[in-house]
């Protein structure tokens, strides 16, 4: 879900972009130094990038039947690792707005904070946090996808929240109706988002082991 | 998901002659006038003036801007109306509130003229104007690049992406849950291979053209014009002398 | 099963109509090579044929079941007409052949037996058999040709539409392509092949439909391959063979009666003389 | 600047070899076609030349230089020989056009002047001036080969290699191929061009090369094209004028000398008689 252009106030609009600079700067930083390093990496870089576009016009099964699409922040997250996730997720975000009018210019920051940081961050976390104690490298797949996705739908919610506090219920009021609307749609989106990612692997692992093994997997 | 409206409106438009840079200036001026200022009537103001450019002299078609709102359109109905609906502390159930719908009312307004403004550089501007003006701006050579990689491959995968769906959905792929969870996963497969095969083959291509690790080009010229940053500043001016004196 | 369209009209949004009035009765069992250049229709066509695209008006039917664009009809049609894409990835996503021609199969919702034969028929009309366990992307091209027809065999469908089935092939891939089409054929399966190549179209069709700004015409293909304001509407060069019979024919070489339709039918009547 | 192949071998790591000590000849300004059937080792000799590829053993040298496998060899060795491959998304990068093709030449160092004269011409001689300016991704397939080609023009580069230059074309979009082909040959560019289609090599080649196994027969379109032993071993049919005129000539309906290379040129000689 990606927060529309004027709907967030300038203040929150500033904030949210200066908490996204750092990440976003610091993912920049990778992506000069692993291109001096190695020149025809922006052209894995540019694929990478234009994959995590491209995913989220696949659709995946709903609850409603409508179609729903996968945020994809987890998938490239364990692909690419979360800094230069969060470069390539903010690339994407701006041509979102501006080929699709998808969030805006003024909302990039936030969106970038929960799509293109947040999320890849859970996701990665608990995907290491899975293979740390132990457990199979499917269910570390499945926590990623799920986890990043329902983290970025969080802080979507805490973002809006924040911004239009409820005159009665104030700012947590506020959050709760936005996490509650979001709630029914997005928990079975991420079980769904987490299936996904366990089959995509397993499709990998048999056509694309070079390319996992070379993506340190 | 076929080509983007906006982007077969850009790359049409006649607006296309004027720098990027003037075109930033113009829509974020636009975005923050109808954020900093009351909501009644400078977003109204921004939104007549960015739809009017829009449709006249970026002469961009009626029905390519129609479809490109409908995707903000559907945040923005649902983020409204999220804001109108409040909890009473006392007894159960949603209700409305004045002071609840002046919020959603004021919200719309903002969104509606941002959106609208967001769109007249969207609809005017393709995104390797963009890019190049960000790569003379002082942006990193390399950020720039990927994402120009980025802007050629994304519709090169999409092209993929519609044809393996539309396979898929001819053998039936599609018709219950279990079969579309197996579809959009063989989907997801198939479209990053190709994207790591188009990179490693594009590699051998620009390395045939002499691509030691600077990705320089030569494109469009488009020099930055006075009379448009001329007009850019009256009809922010405007905006800004209009909500003032009625507010 | 014959398959009809009558008075089908397209138009995308926004922009002028694609087809306009086409009628068509292709007949069950037969060959039918449908001829057009570029921005000519022809894709839009297919893509109508297989329900990818709900056309503005018209009608298509297949057995005397007319399509409807809703979950059931869609899903009944499919059953009836499968579409073969020209590039064959476009239908090859699985990570091995079986799982990809399995997948039609599946997806109608056969037994797992059933399923299993109805692969390993598909892929012995293909000549794939031997490509079963083979990955996808280690095929040749010309292979995942024959794969992706598999895939679609594998359904079953009474009228198979084929993009360019020979493009892009060596000629002994091209060969086989044919061959595998000739089984198909034999089978009974509806046989409609898109081809830029008119050589092809002339040797192989029982009836040919030439597309030309949105409105076709449908003949024998001797007949309107061989006729200069079709050819010249429709953009398309004249198959050699008839070009050089009609020189032979003029010049008493050969029989007033010859009609070659390729070049050994044209060779062996040279050798006749 | 003749191009000279001298013994050049090639196998992948762990493979049989797929070039096997092949030697060429290619003079200055002439076309020459490269056929031979998949598997043939065609691709692997495109490469080879084109320096993508470093050979076994053998020497490849343009204009008296041997290309050398260094920086300085290979971008000399860019300067002269230019490889358009098959499919334009393998060198197609930029969503413009017009940066696309001005890549080639910046690399080269010339001025930004230079450049645009440069770009200019290019796509003037591939007819394509009025794309300049469209995305890359709103062209047809047929269009984005000419700007690929275009692309490698740029750079001015003595030899031309095309991998299938007209193959996933419609008959008009082919011959807008050829004709831009024959702009470059008179401008004095040598073409070499690997392709399927026989025909299309009788009658636009000054020579042609076949492959099979590993090694090469290079010698005139109308001999090696109409020899028994040749078209078997690399699986090639034979072109459909060659084997017309044949007959036509043991019929004592053309004259014996006549050895037409196209389908025009034979029609005028049956006319003739």
């Amino acid at each position: 879900m990606h927060i529309a252009e004027g709907y967030l106030p300038p203040l929150h609009a500033a904030a949210w972009t200066l908490a996204a600079a750092p990440f976003v700067v610091h993912g920049a930083r990778c992506v000069v130094r692993e291109v001096r390093e190695r020149p025809e990496s922006r052209l894995l870089l540019g694929a990478a990038g234009a994959f995590t576009f491209v995913l989220s016009a696949i659709k995946l099964p709903s609850v409603t039947g409508s179609s729903s699409h996968p945020t994809g922040t987890g998938l490239g997250a364990v692909l690419f690792r979360p800094p230069v996730m969060a470069m390539l997720g903010t690339i994407v975000l701006l041509f979102q707005a501006l080929l699709l009018a998808h969030g805006g210019l003024t909302t990039l920051g936030a969106n970038a904070f929960s799509m293109a940081i947040v999320g890849p961050w859970v996701g990665y976390g608990a995907y290491r946090a899975c293979s740390a104690v132990g457990l199979s490298f499917w269910v570390g797949v499945f926590a990623a996808l799920s986890l990043s996705d329902l983290a970025t739908y969080v802080v979507t919610s805490v973002q809006l929240g924040l911004a239009h506090p409820d005159p009665t219920g104030g700012v947590l009021g506020s959050i709760g109706e936005f996490l509650g609307i979001f709630a029914l749609t997005q928990i079975p989106l991420a079980v769904a988002e987490g299936l996904l990612g366990v089959l995509v692997f397993r499709i990998l692992a048999r056509i694309a082991p070079e390319e996992l093994r070379s993506l340190g997997l | 998901m076929s080509a983007p409206a906006l982007d077969t409106a850009a790359w049409a438009s006649p607006w296309r002659r004027y720098s990027p840079g003037d075109k930033v200036l113009l829509s974020l001026g636009l975005v923050i006038s109808a954020l900093v200022l009351p909501p009644w009537p400078a977003s109204g103001l921004v939104t007549a003036i960015a739809l009017g450019l829009i449709l006249g002299p970026g002469r961009v078609p009626p029905h390519l801007l129609l479809r490109a709102a409908r995707g903000p359109a559907a945040f923005i109905v649902l983020g409204t109306v999220s804001i109108a609906i409040t909890w009473r502390t006392s007894g159960f159930g949603p209700t409305v509130t004045s002071e609840s719908l002046t919020a959603a009312a004021s919200t719309l307004s903002h969104a509606v003229a941002g959106t609208s403004a967001v769109l007249l550089l969207a609809a005017t501007t393709p995104m390797t104007d963009l890019l190049s003006w960000a790569r003379r701006r002082g942006v990193p050579e390399a950020v720039v690049d990927v994402a120009g990689l980025t802007y050629r491959l994304l519709f090169v995968l999409l092209e993929s992406v519609s044809a393996v769906r539309s396979a898929q959905t001819a053998r039936l792929g599609y018709t219950s849950r279990r079969a579309t969870l197996r579809s959009a996963s063989g989907l997801a497969a198939a479209t990053l291979t190709r994207a790591f095969d188009r990179a490693r083959r594009l590699e051998t291509g620009l390395a045939g053209r002499g691509f030691e690790g600077v990705m320089r080009t030569v494109g469009e010229q488009q020099s930055s014009s006075r009379s448009f940053e001329l007009w850019t500043f009256a009809s922010l001016a405007l905006v800004v002398a209009v909500s003032l004196g009625v507010a | 099963m014959n398959t009809e369209v009558a008075g089908l009209t397209f138009a995308y949004t926004g922009g002028p109509p694609v087809l306009a009035g086409v009628d068509l009765k292709i007949p069950s069992g037969s060959r039918i090579a449908v001829l057009g250049a570029n921005g000519s229709g022809k894709s839009t066509l297919l893509r109508c044929l297989s329900g990818a695209l709900k056309p503005t008006s018209g009608r298509i039917s297949v057995g005397g079941h007319e399509l409807r664009h809703n979950r059931s009809g869609l899903r009944r049609h499919r059953h009836l007409l499968q579409l073969i894409t020209q590039d064959p990835d476009d239908q090859l996503f699985s990570a091995s052949v079986r799982e990809d021609v399995s997948f039609g199969p599946v997806n109608q919702g056969l037994s797992e037996e059933e399923v299993r034969a109805r692969c390993e028929e598909a892929l012995d009309l293909l000549a794939a058999t031997h490509l079963a366990d083979r990955p996808t992307h280690q095929l040749s091209f010309g292979e995942r040709k024959r794969v992706a027809i598999a895939s679609a065999v594998a359904m079953r469908p009474a009228v198979l539409v084929l993009d360019e089935p020979t493009a892009g092939l060596d000629p002994a891939a091209g060969i086989e392509a044919v061959d595998a089409l000739a089984r198909l054929h034999e089978q009974g399966t509806t046989l409609v092949m898109a081809t830029h190549d008119v050589d092809l179209a002339l040797a192989w069709a029982d009836e040919v439909v030439v597309l030309s700004r949105g409105v076709v015409r449908q003949g024998a293909p001797a007949e309107l391959l061989d006729s200069d304001p079709v050819l010249e509407e429709a953009r398309l060069r004249r198959p050699w063979v008839l070009a050089v019979a009609a020189r032979l024919r003029a010049l008493g070489v050969i029989e007033a009666e010859s009609r070659p339709r390729d070049e050994s039918s044209l060779l062996a009547l040279l050798a006749r003389e």
